[in-house]
């Protein structure tokens, strides 16, 4: 039988057929739609297990199945796929997360229209992530990179009538089309020098030594190496996508969309796959390590670029009074500590938090989303307030989830991969600024969370919502216990003392170190929790604010700096300064120049011809005509003269016949005509 | 010899002068008939006897006749009976212009060094005429027969043709 | 075969030219050739006006026998002496000349006309000497004389100076001219036979016998025949006889253009008339019985002069059988037989006459295809321009003047 | 004054007679006649050199006559016509009236 890898396509095209078949089931047929799709996720979900068991039979093993898309001329367009652990875990939690987000959404889309175009967009969604995921060929991934980001579009903008809606799903779509620009450019480029897109062809696959050797030592312009350029650009669509931080401003819009959406797409896997692509190219990057000549290498830009998000995300969601807009910023700063990671070369702890935070922010979010359903759709955390007694199972995961992401000790998830990730950071060589900002990003991250914990579960309700809120009906709070105790279970997969997740992922046996080990940085990141959860609790959870007016305490202590971080660091307004004003003004030239420039050349030529028409008839009426009249007179005149000398008369003709003759024969006979 | 010719020339001669100047009409064509006799007449005395007797036959036998039937069918009234008062200097300017012409002509004739062979005129019998006609100037003879042809059929549907309004063929 | 005859020089044969000779012999040399010509014309004159008288009479005694009637028989014996009766008659009547008449044409008309058909004798061979002129191009001068004819009639019909007779002169001239076309035509064939135009040409192409029985007579050739018959009808039309009458008939415009002519000059008028008859026989008997040649070898003895006027007195008697016989045409039958009819059968005649000259060398059995298409082809035309005469006659339509 | 030249002097005068005649006379018909006159005279001319040329020919000179007549007849023909049909448009037949063919 051929190996499992030629079947690896079924897995995308599972929720690509529920798509199909929700899309053409008739409006009203809501059970088909959504029970399609729960169906395609969990068959997607058992097959990806399959996989992730034959994965890990052979860790070290790319197995890849390429076949010929269409062939053009002489060369073909190969696409294929591939199994390795890496694509065999993202399977796995893709369609785990998937499943279990499609069952929350019947409760929470309960009450909802367009119940059915809502879930054959998710099925499409996942169907593409799941194409990106499983792809071996760049290509392949662009296609399904792209359809990624039209089902985010379509599902931001789900509630089209509303105009928040679909300025935000086109803010999000334009700017992450912005990043794949570049991550276009990079694949076209490694195309036209390496020849193939496919990332592991039998030995000519781009990712493979031979590629890679040649490419590494071809210089692109100003020093850079190549491998560097392509990388680069590369990382540029991957920012894009994952909200780093040139490009993260549609990120917090996007929480316009239905809150599944949010947690599925901007919370687990879309704004991953920025995070999977470079750790899936990762020897790309990491080609230009060994020249030392280079002026840059690509890995310390991703750093840099991720360590700036982290710390950016976290100081802007203390700041934020939106429920999911604090969730969408805590969002962005876990992907810059993942970033970070990649940056400072371990894309195994990247994949191993990518992972971790997939399960507890997935949490976050749908506890949010059943708070936001339980509060009839109140978002505001000013409003809300003593939730903790009225739903009590939502506080319970809520909690683990805060505790998970602050990065408890021992019993989280979410402290052993952000260990992991430190610890990868204090190895890392060129600088430790990176170190520095992770353990800010620590405590601003415990700090932010405690401050949403109190706001929202303690104290008195602030709104009238907050008091009626029930708790969420059995089929939304199922799946939050389920990700809680994926929340708590999976950091032990990857503890240092057992690095099972880690091996399984390198390929290569890693060696368990004592628990402690490197006891130091440990135990600051440890100390620097309880002082990010001891002040936000002193903060808010003491004297939790009375009523929705009360200023906030962080307000009050310092107003301008949480005024300037309420602002989001006032970024949409450079942007919108900057990018907008020059998108007008080049617009604007482009209108003069076609008014004036263009058209007038036109105009100018239209008077031309109407000039010279005027100038023909001109000298045709004036010069020829006149000319022509004249002559024709002249001749008629010259002919009435001869004509009058025919007067008709014979006997005149026979008259002068004769006397003509008379004269001509005087002459022969007097001229002496002989 | 001279004198028959003399008298056939002033015979002739005589004929048409008084053709020409007679009024009625029909007087002056039986006077030019007469004059065509007289041509005949010389043509016998040349001995060309096939070209007299064709003469007398197509212009004393047919053309007079048919110049007869003109005259009658063209005679409305006596109109033109009267000498009008134009022709008198017109007679005039055309018997000076004939005399013109005769002068010249004969001034010609009589200067011109033309030698006269007594001997007896070749006599030209009708087989070798017919010798001729039918050899060297067939074509033309066939080209006369068509001429015949279409000018006689030409001036039967001419003449024969209805005209504008025949008022006095009707009343 | 065709046995050629021996040229019969007995004494009767030669006798006229030495009766003639002999009358001459007294004058002196340059005086006898005119003497010569004159005594034939005399002769002739003398021949055709005897023939004249006795023709009128009998034409009067044959129209009285046909209509059984006995005819002029009081004056001499048995009516002889009644031409000399007439001959008075006509001298001693009165000759009115209407006034307004051009007395100079009114006289002019009969003499121009008698004139004319006199001169067609001159040609006309009566026997192997007898021929008053030899001229090449003798049948031509026949009909340019005869054609003279019709300038008289015009001038008699314009000088009477009424409008009756101008209007019978126009008819007349109208039926003279028509018929001058067919009867000049049918004599194409035998010229074409001849291969001369003079008559005593002609005459002797038509000696010898086939077969020792047959006289090579034109008559007995199918071209021939035809043309015999159109020539006669034509002739009868020429010189006003019977069925064509119309000029002086007494049906129509009382005696035609004659209405104003009496007593000699009606006479002359007569005698012209006759004459042409004669002239037309005459000439007939030359072109296709022959000439002066005998029906049989064996009657060559005879003299010439002899056969001639046998088949001359046969033509004349026929002419007056058929003027007894034949009633009167009216004047657009006769134009429509003239131009409808006699003309394209006369162009037909010559076809045939070149065709039968033309397969002349043909021998045995072809001799009979020859004989059939000839025949064919003289008969055809003739039977289907006949069908064609009275077909389509629309109805008369009367418009007075 | 030898015989062909006292023929051509014959039919000089009788050509100039005819032209004299055309001239003279306003009657269509007797210019016409005029014509015909000018034209034997012509053939008078032909016959007269046939008679009296040297080299004694063939009868071209007969057979020219002989053409010309035909000519002239069928000439004749087509005059009188017009001359018909003029008088059926005109009523009359002066040639002074026939001045229709003018420039």
């Amino acid at each position: 039988m051929e190996p499992l890898v030629a079947y690896l396509w079924i897995i995308p095209a599972l929720p690509l057929a529920a798509a199909a078949v929700g899309a053409a089931a008739p409006r009203g047929s809501r059970r088909l739609a959504s029970g399609a799709a729960i169906a395609a996720m969990a068959g997607a979900l058992a097959l990806s297990s399959v996989a992730l068991k034959y994965a890990l039979a052979a860790p070290s093993a790319h197995q890849f199945c390429n076949f010929t898309w269409f062939d053009l001329g002489n060369g073909a367009v190969r696409l294929g796929w591939l199994l390795d652990p890496l694509n065999a875990f993202m399977c796995v939690m893709v369609s785990l997360v998937g499943l279990l987000i499609f069952i929350f959404s019947l409760g929470y889309m309960e009450d909802d229209e367009n119940f059915k175009r809502f879930f054959w967009l998710m099925s499409l969604f996942a169907a593409a992530m799941l194409c990106v995921v499983v792809s071996n060929s760049l290509l392949l991934l662009f296609i399904g990179w792209e359809l990624v980001g039209l089902a985010s579009y379509l599902l931001i903008g789900f509630w089209f009538h509303r105009p928040a809606a679909a300025a935000a799903a086109k803010k999000a779509f334009i700017t992450t089309r912005i990043g794949d620009l570049g991550f276009l450019l990079g694949l076209v480029w490694l195309y036209d020098t390496t020849g193939s897109l496919l990332l592991y062809d039998g030995g000519n696959g781009f990712l493979e030594a031979h590629a890679l050797g040649d490419l590494a030592t071809q210089v692109a312009a100003g020093g850079l190496a190549a491998t560097t350029a392509i990388s680069l650009l590369i990382f540029c669509g991957a920012a894009g996508k994952s909200g780093q931080f040139p490009l993260h401003v549609w990120l917090p819009d996007a929480m316009e969309g239905p809150t599944p959406v949010s947690a599925l797409i901007h919370a687990a896997t879309m704004v991953a796959a920025g995070v999977f692509l470079v750790a899936r190219v990762f020897p790309l990057f990491s080609a230009d390590q060994g020249l030392p000549a280079a002026t840059l290498h690509a890995l310390t830009v991703v750093a840099a670029i991720g360590a700036i998000t982290a710390l950016m995300g976290a100081a802007i969601a203390a700041a934020q009074s939106d429920l999911k807009r604090i969730l969408a910023f805590s969002t962005v700063s876990q992907l810059g500590y993942m970033m970070l990671a990649l940056g400072v070369g371990s894309w195994v702890a990247a994949i191993f938090h990518l992972l971790t935070h997939a399960f507890f922010k997935a949490l976050l979010f749908l506890a949010a989303g059943s708070v936001i359903h339980a509060a009839h759709h109140v978002q505001d955390i000013r409003e809300l307030g003593g939730l903790g007694a009225r739903m009590r199972t939502t506080f319970a995961t809520f909690a683990v989830g805060m505790m998970a992401l602050s990065g408890v000790p021992f019993v989280f998830s979410g402290f052993w991969s952000k260990e992991a990730i430190l610890h990868a950071a204090s190895e890392w060589g060129p600088s430790s600024l990176p170190l520095y900002a992770g353990l800010a990003g620590v405590v601003l991250t415990a700090f932010y969370m405690t401050r949403l914990l109190c706001e929202v579960f303690w104290g008195p309700p602030r709104s009238p919502a907050a008091s009626h809120a029930r708790e969420s009906p059995a089929v939304m709070t199922a799946p939050l216990v389920v990700l809680a105790a994926g929340a708590v279970g999976l950091g032990f997969l990857g503890t240092p003392a057992w690095p099972w997740l880690q091996s399984r992922l390198a390929g290569a046996e890693i060696p368990a170190r004592p628990l402690l080990d490197g006891g130091a940085l440990m135990a600051v990141s440890i100390i620097l929790v309880a002082v990010g959860l001891g002040s936000g609790w002193a903060l808010y959870g003491r004297r939790p604010r009375a009523s929705a007016a009360a200023p906030d305490p962080l307000q009050s202590a310092a107003p301008r700096l949480f005024a300037f971080l309420g602002a989001r660091m006032k970024l949409d307004e450079l942007y919108a300064a900057t990018v907008g004003r020059l998108n007008t003004f080049a617009a604007a030239l482009a209108d003069i120049l076609d008014r004036w420039v263009w058209g007038g050349a036109v105009g100018l030529l239209a008077r031309l011809g109407e000039f010279a028409g005027l100038l023909n008839r001109e000298v045709d009426e004036v010069g020829l005509n006149t000319g022509f009249d004249t002559v024709s007179e002249e001749i008629r005149r010259t002919g009435q003269a001869y004509s009058r000398a025919q007067t008709g008369e014979a006997h005149g003709y026979l008259r002068t016949l004769a006397l003509a003759f008379v004269v001509l024969a005087l002459l022969v006979l007097l001229g002496g005509g002989r | 010899m001279n004198t028959v010719l003399i008298l056939i020339a002033l015979a002739t001669i005589g004929a048409a002068a008084a053709a020409m100047s007679r009024p009625s009409l029909l007087n002056c064509v039986l006077l030019l008939t007469l004059s065509w006799t007289g041509i005949a007449a010389f043509y016998l005395w040349a001995g060309a006897e096939f070209a007299a007797f064709a003469q007398v036959l197509i212009y004393v036998g047919a053309i007079s006749m048919a110049v007869m039937f003109a005259v009658l069918l063209t005679r409305r009234g006596r109109r033109d009976f009267p000498p009008r008062k134009g022709s008198r200097s017109r007679a005039a300017y055309a018997v000076l212009a004939g005399a013109a012409v005769a002068g010249v002509l004969l001034a010609a004739v009589a200067r011109s060094p033309l030698a006269a062979s007594p001997a007896p005129g070749p006599a030209s019998t009708v087989r070798e005429l017919g010798g001729q006609l039918m050899g060297p100037h067939a074509a033309a003879l066939l080209v006369v027969g068509v001429l015949l042809t279409v000018a006689l059929i030409g001036a039967v549907v001419l003449a024969a043709g209805a005209g504008p309004e025949k008022p006095e063929a009707t009343r | 075969m065709s046995t050629a005859a021996t040229p019969n020089e007995s004494i009767l044969e030669r006798a006229p030219v030495l009766a003639r000779d002999w009358l001459t012999g007294f004058l002196p040399e340059p005086a006898r050739w005119l003497a010569n010509s004159l005594v034939v014309i005399v002769a002739i004159l003398l021949v055709f006006a005897t023939v004249f008288a006795a023709l009128t009479l009998a034409e009067r005694k044959i129209l009285g026998r046909v209509q059984n009637r006995p005819g002029p028989n009081r004056v001499g014996w048995f009516g002889l002496l009644q031409p000399v009766a007439d001959g008075v008659k006509m001298l001693i009547k009165e000759d009115i000349v209407p006034r307004a008449a051009n007395p100079v044409l009114h006289f002019l008309a009969p003499v121009v006309l008698l004139a004319a058909s006199i001169m067609t004798f001159a040609v006309i061979p009566y026997g192997r000497h007898l021929v008053p002129v030899e001229l090449d191009a003798a049948l031509l001068y026949f009909f340019a004389a005869g054609s003279a004819t019709e300038l008289a009639v015009f001038m008699a019909g314009w000088a009477s100076h009424n409008k009756y007779s101008l209007l019978a002169a126009m008819r007349a001239l109208a039926q003279l001219i028509s018929y001058e076309l067919p009867l000049l035509l049918s004599t194409v064939p035998v010229v074409l036979a001849a291969g001369t135009l003079s008559a005593t040409g002609i005459v002797a192409a038509q000696s010898g016998w086939k077969w020792g029985v047959v006289p090579h007579w034109l008559v007995f050739t199918p071209c021939g025949a035809a043309g015999f018959a159109i020539f006669m009808v034509s002739a009868l039309a020429e010189s006003n006889r019977s069925p064509f009458d119309l000029p002086e008939a007494e049906s129509e415009l009382i005696a035609g253009h004659l209405t104003e002519y009496s007593g000699f000059k009606y006479a002359l008028f007569f005698m012209a008339e006759y004459f042409g008859m004669c002239a037309a026989s005459g000439m007939a008997v030359t072109l296709f019985l022959g000439g002066w040649h005998a029906p049989l070898p064996v009657l060559e003895a005879v003299p010439s002069y002899v056969w001639f006027s046998a088949k001359f007195l046969a033509l004349l008697l026929g002419f007056i059988w058929i003027r007894a016989t034949m009633p009167r045409l009216r004047i657009d039958q006769l134009t429509r037989l003239a131009w409808k009819f006699m003309v394209p059968l006369a162009l037909v005649n010559i076809g045939t006459a070149a065709f039968w000259s033309l397969t002349f060398p043909w021998a045995g059995p072809l001799q009979l295809v020859r004989w059939a298409v000839a025949l064919g082809m003289a008969a055809g035309p003739f039977v289907l321009l006949g069908r064609g005469l009275s077909s389509g006659l629309g109805p008369r339509t009367y418009r007075y003047a | 004054m030898s015989p062909l030249q006292l023929c051509l002097a014959f039919s000089s005068a009788l050509f100039a007679v005819g032209l004299a005649g055309a001239l003279a006379r306003s009657n269509s018909i007797l210019v016409l006649l005029g014509i015909e006159l000018m034209l034997n005279a012509a053939n008078l001319n032909l016959i007269a050199f046939w008679r009296f040329s040297p080299h004694g020919s063939p009868a071209t000179g007969v057979v020219f006559v002989v053409f010309a007549i035909a000519v002239a007849a069928a000439e004749t023909a087509v005059g009188l016509a017009l001359v018909i049909s003029i008088y059926r448009h005109q009523q009359d037949i002066r040639l002074e009236e026939a001045t229709r063919l003018k420039g």
